[in-house]
């Protein structure tokens, strides 16, 4: 589907979710703050931190290896709240990226976090390093410094493919308490085998809220929760008329020019 | 960027003469001057700014989306500038190539310069990103140009795409292809130390990884060779197994994990868009 | 002489010495591994850095610009430069103008992606939970009727999806145990995952080993 | 008690377990006459018999082998490719080789032109190289209504008319069989715009990773059978009865396969050995 007028009930039902969750965060800077469930590994953050200060080791924080875009900006979201209680701690950061657009935000993230712990001068312009936008090289590099550094602490957050596991592993040797999220579903069996605590899925972006329990947030996850209620919904009213449809002899795959009224539901969803 | 008429203002000039090249600086001059009168607006108003023009950003996108199409064709008013805009943004994040190269090359620089610990390493660096940068943009210009003539021990001529080629295949190919292999050697640590029966959730992750993989491997099948390959039996032989859970387990729990993701997208999306989002770097007044 | 002068080729001698330094790693962190770690991260980066030039910059910039005259294509370059305000407290804010810019263009293409991507996937889901006529969902399982696998799709899409509540959980008991049973379903699915990848990557491992024995030692001539 | 053999068991060091898994890739490598028992996959066996009975049904139509790799996946691919092409010229059937990844056309000739001789194969003849194609889907839209003219040259930019092999093909009505090679989500449009149409038998030989995107459609008969990786490759030898590179791959794989599965079990039987250990008091 390419334009909205391709199929407009797929659109309409488009803008429909994203209205949920724009009211629902309105709703919140209005004062309604939601509460949300517990999330292992984020419980964990201050601890590991604590710990890498204490052995006076680092704090690694990879933001995956993609250029500018959703989940990169997810995990810099996530990381400005770690690297503000990595200063608080006194401690400082590593930062490897993968993608030279991302060094700017990654500066400017960690001397915010920094001065609003009240500690800019922690910043150091070696604590963002770029390595290499090829995926090997990076992971190459990460692997170099977590040999030689050792980081305590290790946050494994954005998109990752296949190098997750050279990441993880590497970590896992050098002993770092890790903690991983990334929307890449066929890399989490990889983190979970390799690290201590893993976000699953859509917890990955509940993460920053859950953090921060900043009311706008908190107001987009419980958005976001009503939108799966209209997902669940509608694969429910689907799956009645399919079955309807089912037990006529039709199949919902292959139904033509077919003229039925249990059909028009299934035709709100594109193909 | 069509017009009436066929000179206007915006004709591009194919001589490279002095008048090309006015235009040329004059146009970044006027660029860096709009930048200068960006200066002028107060801090108060900065944070405004840069969320009217984060909106700009993402509307083009979002218009072409939901404007309605010309009856009968698959594009609108601005579909036609999709790939100006997809070039447009192509272009102007390459401009970002430098912040890369002053991170990278400046540490390792600043590294050989204070003969930091291990600076050795940093000027192998420092060589390697020179050489190959210049031989990869000779290669594409003067690929045959010959650097060093038959003879000796040579038995043909060196031209700029042999050195490149060299680096390329030799070097940079190999080295990520065994990166890539070393996952060859953490996942078997990594299955080792991680598929235990710590805990039902574990247990579960150990025994569908282990049915999986044994329906993959000549192994899996030869241990349940003996049974029929067609009727109820043929079930329990490990390569059906292995089929049916990635099938009516993976593919709807995988579903359902990509329904979550995809609604916290359009949420963290709407909240860039919009200038909703809260953290360090997004709602910091400038 | 000649399997000497084999060994010793430029090429695969970069090769060969480069993989062994890279797998060494798992061994330990050594003098051999950093050299190439170094080395490789640099042609890495080189390459990249050209790569902008040739396939991004020359063609669809310079080429216009310079080559066809199109000269207010260089109206680029100082929006370019304000990423570079990220190293001045005066400038930075126009950094993150134009970052500004780039996150709007991210998130603007949502709505598309979302329509193209994923509400497939919702009418995907839905199928006949009666009938046994439709082979809908391919089964595996044979002689099972269609209609209980589907059942059992529905099932784990439902409860892997009611995991991912975050707001609503605490509430319900039975909402708390179907997200339970959906983090085991998960918990399936990815042991599943975990299980099919692997022969990629030791066949990738194979072949690397393959590489060094034949094609550069060429064991295979000793053997018979 | 830490020192006992069950703690130990669970706790092996990993670089011994690295020195392991490379003494048993390496050993089937270098003894072509390690073997372990080789018991072909159904789905494999369906891929064979698929190509057999497609060959010998129709021996003067051509079979399009289609290779979409390029040297990042030749740890698999290759292999499938070979094992195919071996058999498709044991069968004598004339076949074309294409792909739409630049890379493959010279890798797959080189398996061609290695396998040629021993089967008396001729260019042009027996087998032609279509070569490289840009824009997958409307090359295949094209072909489907003529692939000559969709197609105009092979892979050394002759036109495929001057070739004998292309003498009676005109579309994939003269076409008996497809053979996928691939590491990425190419199956949908084969089936979408070619199976679909013609109902041309299609073998589906993907990565191990991407082959549940097969299963489906194994099912309902779109394709006729999955040579899952590596593994499928060995197992394709095993029932051409040759013992080529692949067997010994598979040797390989299925050895690292013996070695993790024996490692989780001698993990699990250790903790839960030394947790009973513990449990009986005699831990400290």
């Amino acid at each position: 589907m390419q334009h909205a007028s391709d199929n407009w009930a797929t659109a309409i039902f488009v803008a429909i979710v994203s209205l949920i969750i724009v009211l629902k965060v309105v709703m919140a800077q209005r004062g309604i703050v939601p509460t949300i469930r517990r999330i292992a590994g984020l419980n964990a953050i201050d601890e590991a931190v604590g710990r890498a200060t204490e052995m006076g080791r680092p704090v690694l924080m990879v933001p995956g290896i993609w250029p500018i875009s959703i989940p990169t900006l997810q995990a810099m979201n996530i990381f400005g709240h770690i690297a503000k209680s990595v200063a608080t701690y006194g401690n400082h950061t590593i930062m490897p990226v993968c993608d030279a657009s991302v060094v700017g935000i990654g500066e400017e993230v960690l001397r915010d976090a920094y001065t609003s712990a009240g500690r800019p001068e922690l910043f150091s312009s070696d604590d963002v390093r770029f390595l290499s936008d090829q995926q090997f090289a990076f992971a190459s590099g990460v692997a170099g410094i977590i040999e030689r550094e050792k980081p305590a602490a290790s946050f494994l957050m954005g998109a990752f493919f296949a190098e997750s596991l050279i990441l993880a592993e590497t970590g896992q040797r050098a002993g770092a308490i890790q903690v991983a999220a990334t929307p890449q579903t066929t890399q989490l069996p990889f983190f979970i085998a390799a690290c201590d605590y893993v976000l699953l899925g859509d917890e990955f972006y509940a993460a920053s809220a859950y953090l921060s329990r900043n009311p706008t947030l908190l107001g987009s996850i419980v958005g976001q929760d009503y939108a799966k209620v209209v997902f669940i919904i509608a694969i429910v009213i689907g799956t009645v008329c399919a079955t309807v449809l089912g037990a006529q002899g039709i199949d919902v795959k292959h139904m033509g020019d077919l003229h039925s009224p249990w059909r028009t539901f299934i035709d709100f969803f594109v193909k | 960027m069509q017009h009436p008429i066929n000179h206007n203002f915006f004709t591009a000039i194919p001589q490279h003469g002095a008048v090309y090249w006015l235009y040329v600086f004059a146009t970044v001059a006027a660029g860096i001057g709009v930048l200068a009168l960006l200066q002028i607006i107060p801090t108060r108003y900065r944070k405004a700014t840069i969320a009217l023009f984060t909106f700009l950003g993402g509307l083009y996108y979002v218009a072409e989306f939901f404007l309605p199409t010309e009856k009968g064709t698959s594009v609108n008013a601005l579909t036609e500038y999709q790939p100006f805009v997809g070039t447009l943004s192509q272009v102007i994040g390459a401009f970002t190539v430098g912040l890369g190269v002053i991170s990278l090359v400046g540490m390792h620089t600043r590294s050989v310069v204070r003969q930091r610990a291990q600076w050795g390493y940093s000027a192998c660096l420092i060589v390697a990103f020179l050489v190959m940068t210049v031989f990869h943009l000779l290669d594409s210009y003067y690929g045959d140009h010959v650097i060093i003539g038959q003879g000796g021990i040579l038995r043909a001529a060196i031209t700029n795409h042999d050195v490149y080629n060299f680096l390329f295949k030799g070097g940079l190919n190999s080295l990520e292809s065994a990166m890539f292999a070393l996952i060859g050697f953490f996942i078997i640590s990594a299955s080792y130390r991680a598929f235990r029966i710590r805990s039902f959730e574990a247990s579960l992750l150990m025994i569908s990884a282990l049915v999986v993989m044994l329906g993959q491997v000549t192994l899996g099948t030869w241990l349940t060779g003996g049974l029929p390959t067609d009727g109820p039996y043929a079930n329990f032989r490990f390569e059906n197994m292995a089929q049916y859970i990635l099938l009516n387990i993976n593919t709807p729990a995988q579903r359902a994990v990509a329904f979550g993701i995809a609604l916290g997208t359009l949420a963290t999306s709407l909240r860039l868009w919009l200038s909703l989002e809260r953290g360090f770097y997004f709602d910091q007044e400038s | 002489m000649e399997y000497l002068r084999h060994l010793m080729l430029p090429s695969l001698l970069f090769a060969a010495a480069g993989t062994v330094a890279i797998l060494s790693l798992v061994f330990k962190e050594n003098r051999f591994y950093r050299f190439f770690e170094h080395v490789f991260i640099g042609l890495a980066t080189g390459y990249g850095v050209a790569l902008t030039w040739t396939d991004v910059l020359r063609p669809n910039w310079w080429d216009p610009m310079y080559g066809e005259g199109r000269w207010w294509w260089a109206f680029v370059v100082p929006l370019g430069m304000m990423f570079y305000g990220v190293y001045s407290t005066k400038f930075s804010w126009q950094s993150r103008l134009i970052f500004g810019v780039l996150f709007g263009l991210a998130a603007g293409t949502v709505f598309q992606i979302l329509s193209s991507q994923y509400i497939p996937q919702i009418r995907s889901s839905f199928k006949p939970l009666l009938t046994n006529s439709q082979p809908d969902i391919a089964h595996g399982l044979i002689d099972m009727p269609h209609a209980i696998n589907n059942w059992i799709f529905m099932a784990v899409l439902i409860s892997v999806l009611t995991y991912f509540f975050f707001a609503f959980e605490q509430k319900s008991k039975i909402v708390q145990k179907t997200a339970t049973s959906g983090r085991y379903l998960l918990m399936i699915s990815l042991g599943a995952v975990f299980g099919a990848t692997i022969m990629t990557r030791e066949a990738l491992l194979i072949d690397r080993v393959r590489f060094l024995l034949f094609d550069w030692l060429q064991l295979n001539r000793f053997m018979h | 008690m830490n020192n006992s053999f069950w703690h130990r068991a669970q706790n092996i060091n990993p670089k011994i377990l690295y020195v392991i898994a490379m003494v048993v890739i390496a050993v089937p490598l270098l003894n072509p006459r390690t073997t372990l028992p080789i018991s072909p996959n159904s789905q494999t066996k369906k891929a064979f018999d698929a190509v057999e009975s497609a060959v010998k049904a129709n021996p003067n139509q051509l079979v399009i082998l289609d290779c979409q790799w390029s040297a990042s996946t030749r740890g698999e691919n290759q292999f499938q490719t070979e094992a195919i092409m071996e058999h498709l010229m044991r069968l004598h059937a004339k076949f074309a080789l294409m792909g739409f990844v630049p890379q493959s056309r010279i890798l797959s000739q080189k398996i061609a032109d290695r396998l040629a001789p021993k089967y008396g194969y001729r260019y042009g003849i027996d087998y032609i190289n279509w070569g490289f194609k840009p824009a997958f889907e409307q090359t295949l839209k094209g072909m489907a209504v003529d692939i000559p003219g969709t197609l105009k040259e092979d892979a050394t930019h002759k036109p495929l008319v001057s070739f004998p092999i292309m003498r009676d093909v005109k579309n994939f009505k003269d076409v008996s069989l497809i053979v996928e090679v691939t590491p990425s989500s190419t199956l949908d449009s084969w089936l979408g715009l070619v199976q679909g149409i013609n109902h041309t038998p299609v073998v589906y030989a993907p990565t191990a990773v991407m082959a549940p995107e097969g299963y489906p459609f194994l099912d309902s008969g779109q394709i006729s059978g999955i040579i899952t990786g590596v593994a499928g490759a060995g197992d394709y030898e095993a029932l051409l009865k040759t013992k080529g590179s692949a067997t010994q791959v598979a040797t390989s794989l299925s050895a690292v396969y013996a070695l993790i599965i024996f490692l989780i079990i001698i993990g699990n039987v250790g903790y839960y050995a030394s947790r009973a250990a513990e449990r009986k008091g005699f831990a400290e």
